[in-house]
């Protein structure tokens, strides 16, 4: 059984199609916000593995004893987007500094990585200031990309993985080096110490095949 | 009859499996009684009155036309001048008595209030819980109330559908004096369902008739009440009314003389001022007939009269007489009608034993 | 911003969309109301149904289609426009329309049945006292309606201060702005301050739990008083 | 009269600024009217019978104690075997009348039902409408329903407010009988208010008049009626109670022959078999006086007698006869007295006009 | 596990969880409207506050709450494991629980003010004609108070159906286990499958304008045929 954060639900659904189909194991996978998957862990949700979108939690639950400790690994790395949806908006990062939007739309700094990750990639433009009363927050990314794409924002920094499949609008990929690695951690929780499908998936999940997919939905992997 | 002075009545339709047609005139300037048994649609020509309930046909009051199919007039009922006292006192229970009673008071333009609160609820008795709450009642209470809360009303039609039913007697005396004296004074014509023979003889100016949905007759009371063929359905109940002029007070006996075409009746004195119309209303029952004109009885009003017609229903008999041109109905049995020969043209003196006056 | 600043915000705006919706909701609440108890329509029902569905949809799925509804594209963006704006959402006004479409159920149908309960004699009374519809509306049939309406106030309240999945999603959640208390909560509870949020969720339980009892004692006296 | 037959009520309380001190025992066997005046606390002595209203006190029906406050007992009124005529018909909106009606039958063991469904139904006049809604039925209709539904509770005391008052007189014409047969045949005792002395007179055995929440006078309707205090409070509505025993029928004037202390009545043909004890009312203003016994009259009923008592009262002056060990009241003017020189000791001839058969 | 399965199961559990919440709901509210309708404590309304506060909490919060409670170190877990389980969170149990705490107002307070709506004349009506007060309770009170109960039954339902912050977080989203049809939107729409987003909201919406109207409507039937 996996706990698997709601923003890696695309590629995760892909990669648990393959691995059941190379193992013949059964996966029964959970999406969630990360907060929430967490907060059921801690009340011994019946959840094997944990995909996390930041790395906070699975360290936490490593170090509470809910997770086999060593089992931990960044499985992927988000890369953030500036998108909008009217075609010839984003430029790149003049876009930004131009500041002629009213609405910027990020995600919460507080409880989405991606979230804090855009506030950072503002402060290192030195704009966050002047854009500060224009930024909407979304609660997670994946409201992040709504206020965008339903033209409510003109443009938000959303993940890379959510614009991957998409066509038109315009974008700019924010480079890595404007904010610190969103990186999203896995690990083996304690229940699923002994389920050897659990320990297989997260083999698998390491696993060129897996990497692949991951990569195609917009993912930096890691080394 | 027709025009400004009349209401005209004309509604057909059906209630479910009930079907009325209802067609009468009256006049609208005194009391019309509906009288009827349980369930012939009393209640139902007085909601289509009110405009609460909508029938096809047509409603003339006064000239003013309230319903009017074949022209597709139909007045709201709200835009009814009528004060309506409903079968059950349905007060609002979420206003005080005193809410109650301002409810429709305010709604008037004070040019139009024809009554003030204070005299109108303290005739009525409801003075003293003036702040209650409409739950807190008796069931005559609250009956007073509604009665009072129609009246503020300032109505130019008055609609009641047996308002004094759940009063007992002492409030009765006291309320019908002065829906007599509202009628007399303020010239409010009243369409009053009414159960009660008493009521209706002392209050009624015409009386309608209904039976099952339809009309049976209509007419003024003196004629109706007369009138054999529904004298006969009353049996003992039957009575008649008899105008008369006040002539003369007697101090002594406290009895007042009231001159009819057929005599003079002495009553209970009156506080009525000589020459002063008057009616009084005697029941079949209170009326015996001897040959002679007898005397040593303390049977006061004895009239020399003519049989006019009689009418046999079993042991009992209702002789109609002719007192010098007034009629009166006397209850006789089948076995003093034979002892004393009664038959049309028969002369005989009537003894009335009791008188009850009107107004 | 600091923390306590925001705080305040929060609940100064949650106390603000609450009782504005609130109103707004029996504004709108009132009229349907009325309607689905007096209309003799085969398809009231109908009408009520639809008055209930947006409960059935998951808050932050009516969000979306509130976003899209609001949005540029929707007459939300036109009305906005005439403001001078690009769209309703992230603003007050957004957050009240959102709120009010989510709770209008809580508030429709208990009133519908007060208006239902009372039988159609009172209305028939004040008609032959002279009063109008719109007079006996006011001088009977809302009175007579009370606990109906502060049931639908209540609930329409309640819900409203709880809600967040809609707010959170038309709001953006800008502090001050449309940053309320529930998407205050639920970010304690995302980034694990518990103690705070177990904190906040007890001072709101108490202020609510004041504001409610207040509005149901009020109704109790109000009705022995008006009386 | 204490003890297995009796009723005793003793409740002393206050509802809001209303304060109730009734205190009463009645015989456990007839038909026990309340009456007074509106607001007296009528009803709030059978809601407290009822078990409806805890007032504080002791009440004793037949024996059984259903509360007794000093020993802190107090039956439920699910618990009390009674029958509720509510003033207000009360019926309940969510069943049809066959199901209002079936209510409280269906709740009584069977072995204890006393009466069917149809019979009640059909006697009251409610079988045309058993599937209808109640809210469709005339005020009058519901009435006859509610008073069903308690008769087919199979009370063992049925307490009735104003069951008749919104009854016409022939609805009223057919029920009254049915209520008398089942006080004979079925002995279920029963606390009866009414504001209508005609329903009282042929009704009651026992009258309790209450005046403003305590008991006035209470006792047996024939000594009650002619208590020259209360007689005189009636005035024109005071009367008397004859029991009579019946020796004969004429067939030709189908009259029937009432022997009683005094005399023989003749009255309308009844059913009743010869020998069987019948209950004659006369009304004080159906009485007059004459000084000879008088012939060539239309009235039948004519009674030496000896005036007892005399009570001025205005215009008017009741008088107590002794009729051959009877009491008989007569109304007359005081002129006629005057005339006649009535006074206590003084041989008259009371003329019976009309006479009422209770039973 | 295929997504068409997933959905179907979705789907069953979404009836399921939303007939068993609402027949639980009436279950338990009536007797606390009941109770709130007839007890003439002074502290009532105190407890018709209370019962309303759930309402107040973000769903989550309140869901977390719930967790809490129905985890191992609450009474919840304590009861599962006199049924050999460790914890009513995650199994379908733990979504009724959650689920009936957080509708509960709604039915409450709709049925409380139908049983306040006809007074008490009919239930002394009742009592003279011999039925006990539990007698009374089922022949008199809840017939005359079923606009109440529909009310309560279309909200409780509708409401049950919608919800999915509490069940998220009480049930894990498990599939054919705890993943009812919100939290299948949910995920379509955060992952941004809009189309199959809207399919399954409208599916749900005509599915739930079914229910609803067919509540509605049979009881005015009802109302109609039992008189
Ligand atoms: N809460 C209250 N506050 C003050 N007075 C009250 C309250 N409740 C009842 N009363 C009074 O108690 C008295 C008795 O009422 P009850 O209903 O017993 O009268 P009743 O004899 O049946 O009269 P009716 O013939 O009019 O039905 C009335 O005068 C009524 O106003
Ligand atoms: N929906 C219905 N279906 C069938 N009959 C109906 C319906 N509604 C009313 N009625 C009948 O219409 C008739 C007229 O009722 P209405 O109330 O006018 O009588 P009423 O003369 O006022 O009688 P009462 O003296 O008993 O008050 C009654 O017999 C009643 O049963
Ligand atoms: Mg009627
Ligand atoms: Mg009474």
């Amino acid at each position: 059984r996996l706990a698997i954060a709601a923003n890696f639900t695309a590629a995760a659904r892909e990669i648990v199609a393959a691995f059941e189909a190379a193992t013949g194991h059964r996966v029964v996978a959970s999406f969630g916000s990360t907060g929430a998957l967490y907060t059921q862990i801690t009340q011994r949700a019946p959840y094997h593995v944990f995909l996390a979108a930041d790395q906070v939690r699975p360290a936490l639950a490593e170090r509470e004893g809910l997770a086999v400790p060593g089992t931990r690994f960044t499985y992927a790395t988000g890369r953030l987007v500036l998108f909008s949806r009217e075609p010839d908006l984003v430029t790149g990062e003049a876009t930004l500094r131009a500041g002629t939007f009213t609405k910027l739309a990020v995600a919460n700094p507080i409880t989405a990585p991606y979230g804090a990750a855009a506030v950072e990639v503002l402060r290192a433009l030195g704009i966050y200031q002047t854009v500060e009363r224009r930024l909407v927050l979304g609660t997670n990314i994946a409201q992040t990309y709504q206020f965008v794409e339903t033209g409510n924002a003109e443009l938000g920094l959303v993940a890379a993985s959510q614009v991957a499949e998409r066509a038109g609008g315009s974008r700019w990929l924010v480079p890595q080096s404007l904010h610190s690695v969103i990186a999203q951690d896995a690990v083996l929780l304690t229940i699923g110490a002994e389920n050897p499908a659990a320990v297989a998936f997260l083999a698998f999940l390491r696993s060129g095949p897996a990497r692949a997919v991951i990569a195609r939905h917009g993912y930096a992997v890691a080394e | 009859m027709s025009g400004p002075s009349s209401i005209e009545v004309r509604l057909t339709g059906a209630l479910g499996t009930f079907a009325l047609a209802a067609e009468f005139e009256a006049p609208a300037t005194g009391i019309v009684a509906l009288v009827g048994p349980s369930g012939c649609g009393k209640t139902t020509i007085l909601r289509c009155v009110a405009g609460l309930l909508r029938l096809h046909g047509s409603l003339r009051v006064r000239g003013e036309v309230w319903q009017d199919d074949a022209r597709g007039i139909f007045l709201p009922p709200h835009a009814r001048p009528i004060g309506y006292v409903f079968q059950e006192p349905s007060l609002f229970p979420h206003l005080s008595v005193r809410g109650n009673l301002e409810f429709g008071l305010r709604r008037v333009p004070s040019a139009e209030r024809r009554l003030r609160l204070e005299d109108v609820a303290d005739l009525l008795g409801v003075s003293g819980f003036l702040d209650r709450d409409p739950a807190s009642l008796s069931g005559g209470q609250r009956q007073r109330v509604a009665i009072a809360r129609a009246l503020l009303a300032s109505p130019r039609l008055l609609l009641m559908d047996e308002p004094l039913a759940s009063l007992d007697r002492a409030s009765k005396r006291e309320i019908l004096p002065y829906l007599e004296h509202l009628r007399a004074t303020l010239d409010i014509p009243t369409l009053y369902v009414s159960h009660s023979p008493d009521e209706v003889a002392r209050l009624a100016d015409h009386l309608v008739s209904i039976g099952a949905g339809s009309v049976r007759a209509s007419g003024p009371i003196a004629e109706m009440l007369t009138r054999m063929d529904l004298a006969r359905e009353q049996g003992a109940d039957a009575e008649a009314v008899v105008d008369a002029t006040v002539t003369g007070h007697d101090a002594e006996f406290e009895l007042t003389a009231l001159a009819f075409s057929g005599g003079t009746f002495l009553v209970t004195r009156t506080a009525h001022p000589i020459g002063q119309r008057v009616r009084l209303r005697v029941l079949a029952r209170d009326a015996s007939l001897t040959l002679e004109h007898q005397t040593g009885t303390s049977i006061l009003n004895i009239f020399p009269a003519v049989v006019d017609e009689v009418v046999t229903d079993g042991a009992s008999q209702t002789v109609r007489l002719d007192v010098g041109g007034t009629p009166l109905l006397a209850r006789i049995t089948r076995k003093s009608g034979a002892t004393l020969g009664i038959e049309p043209g028969r002369p005989v003196h009537v003894q009335v034993k009791a008188v009850a006056l009107v107004d | 911003m600091d923390d306590g600043a925001e705080l305040w915000a929060a609940v100064r705006l949650t106390v603000e969309l609450a009782v504005v919706t609130t109103l707004v909701l029996l504004v709108i609440g009132t009229p349907i109301a009325w309607w689905l108890a007096r209309s003799r329509a085969a398809w009231k029902e109908a009408v009520a149904a639809v008055v209930a569905l947006p409960l059935v949809l998951p808050p932050t799925v009516l969000g979306f289609y509130a976003l899209i509804l609001l949005g540029p594209d929707g007459p939300g963006g036109w009305v906005a426009g005439l403001f001078g704006g690009r769209s309703l959402a992230f603003t007050f006004e957004g957050l009240v329309i959102g709120s009010v479409l989510y709770s209008l159920p809580f508030v429709v149908q208990p009133i519908r049945n007060a208006f239902e309960s009372f039988g159609p004699r009172p209305l028939e009374v004040a008609a032959t006292l002279r009063a109008g519809p719109r007079d006996a509306f006011w001088s009977v049939a809302v009175p007579l309606a009370r606990p109906g309406f502060v049931t639908g106030a209540v609930l329409g309240f309640a819900h409203t201060v709880g809600e967040f999945g809609v707010v959170l999603m038309i709001g953006g959640g800008i502090p001050g702005e449309t940053k309320v208390l529930s998407v205050a909560i639920y970010d304690y509870v995302e980034t694990l301050q518990w103690t705070k949020a177990h904190m906040l969720a007890g001072g709101m339980l108490v202020f609510a739990f004041a504001v409610i009892l207040g509005m149901l004692v009020l109704e109790k006296r109000l009705a022995r008083r008006l009386r």
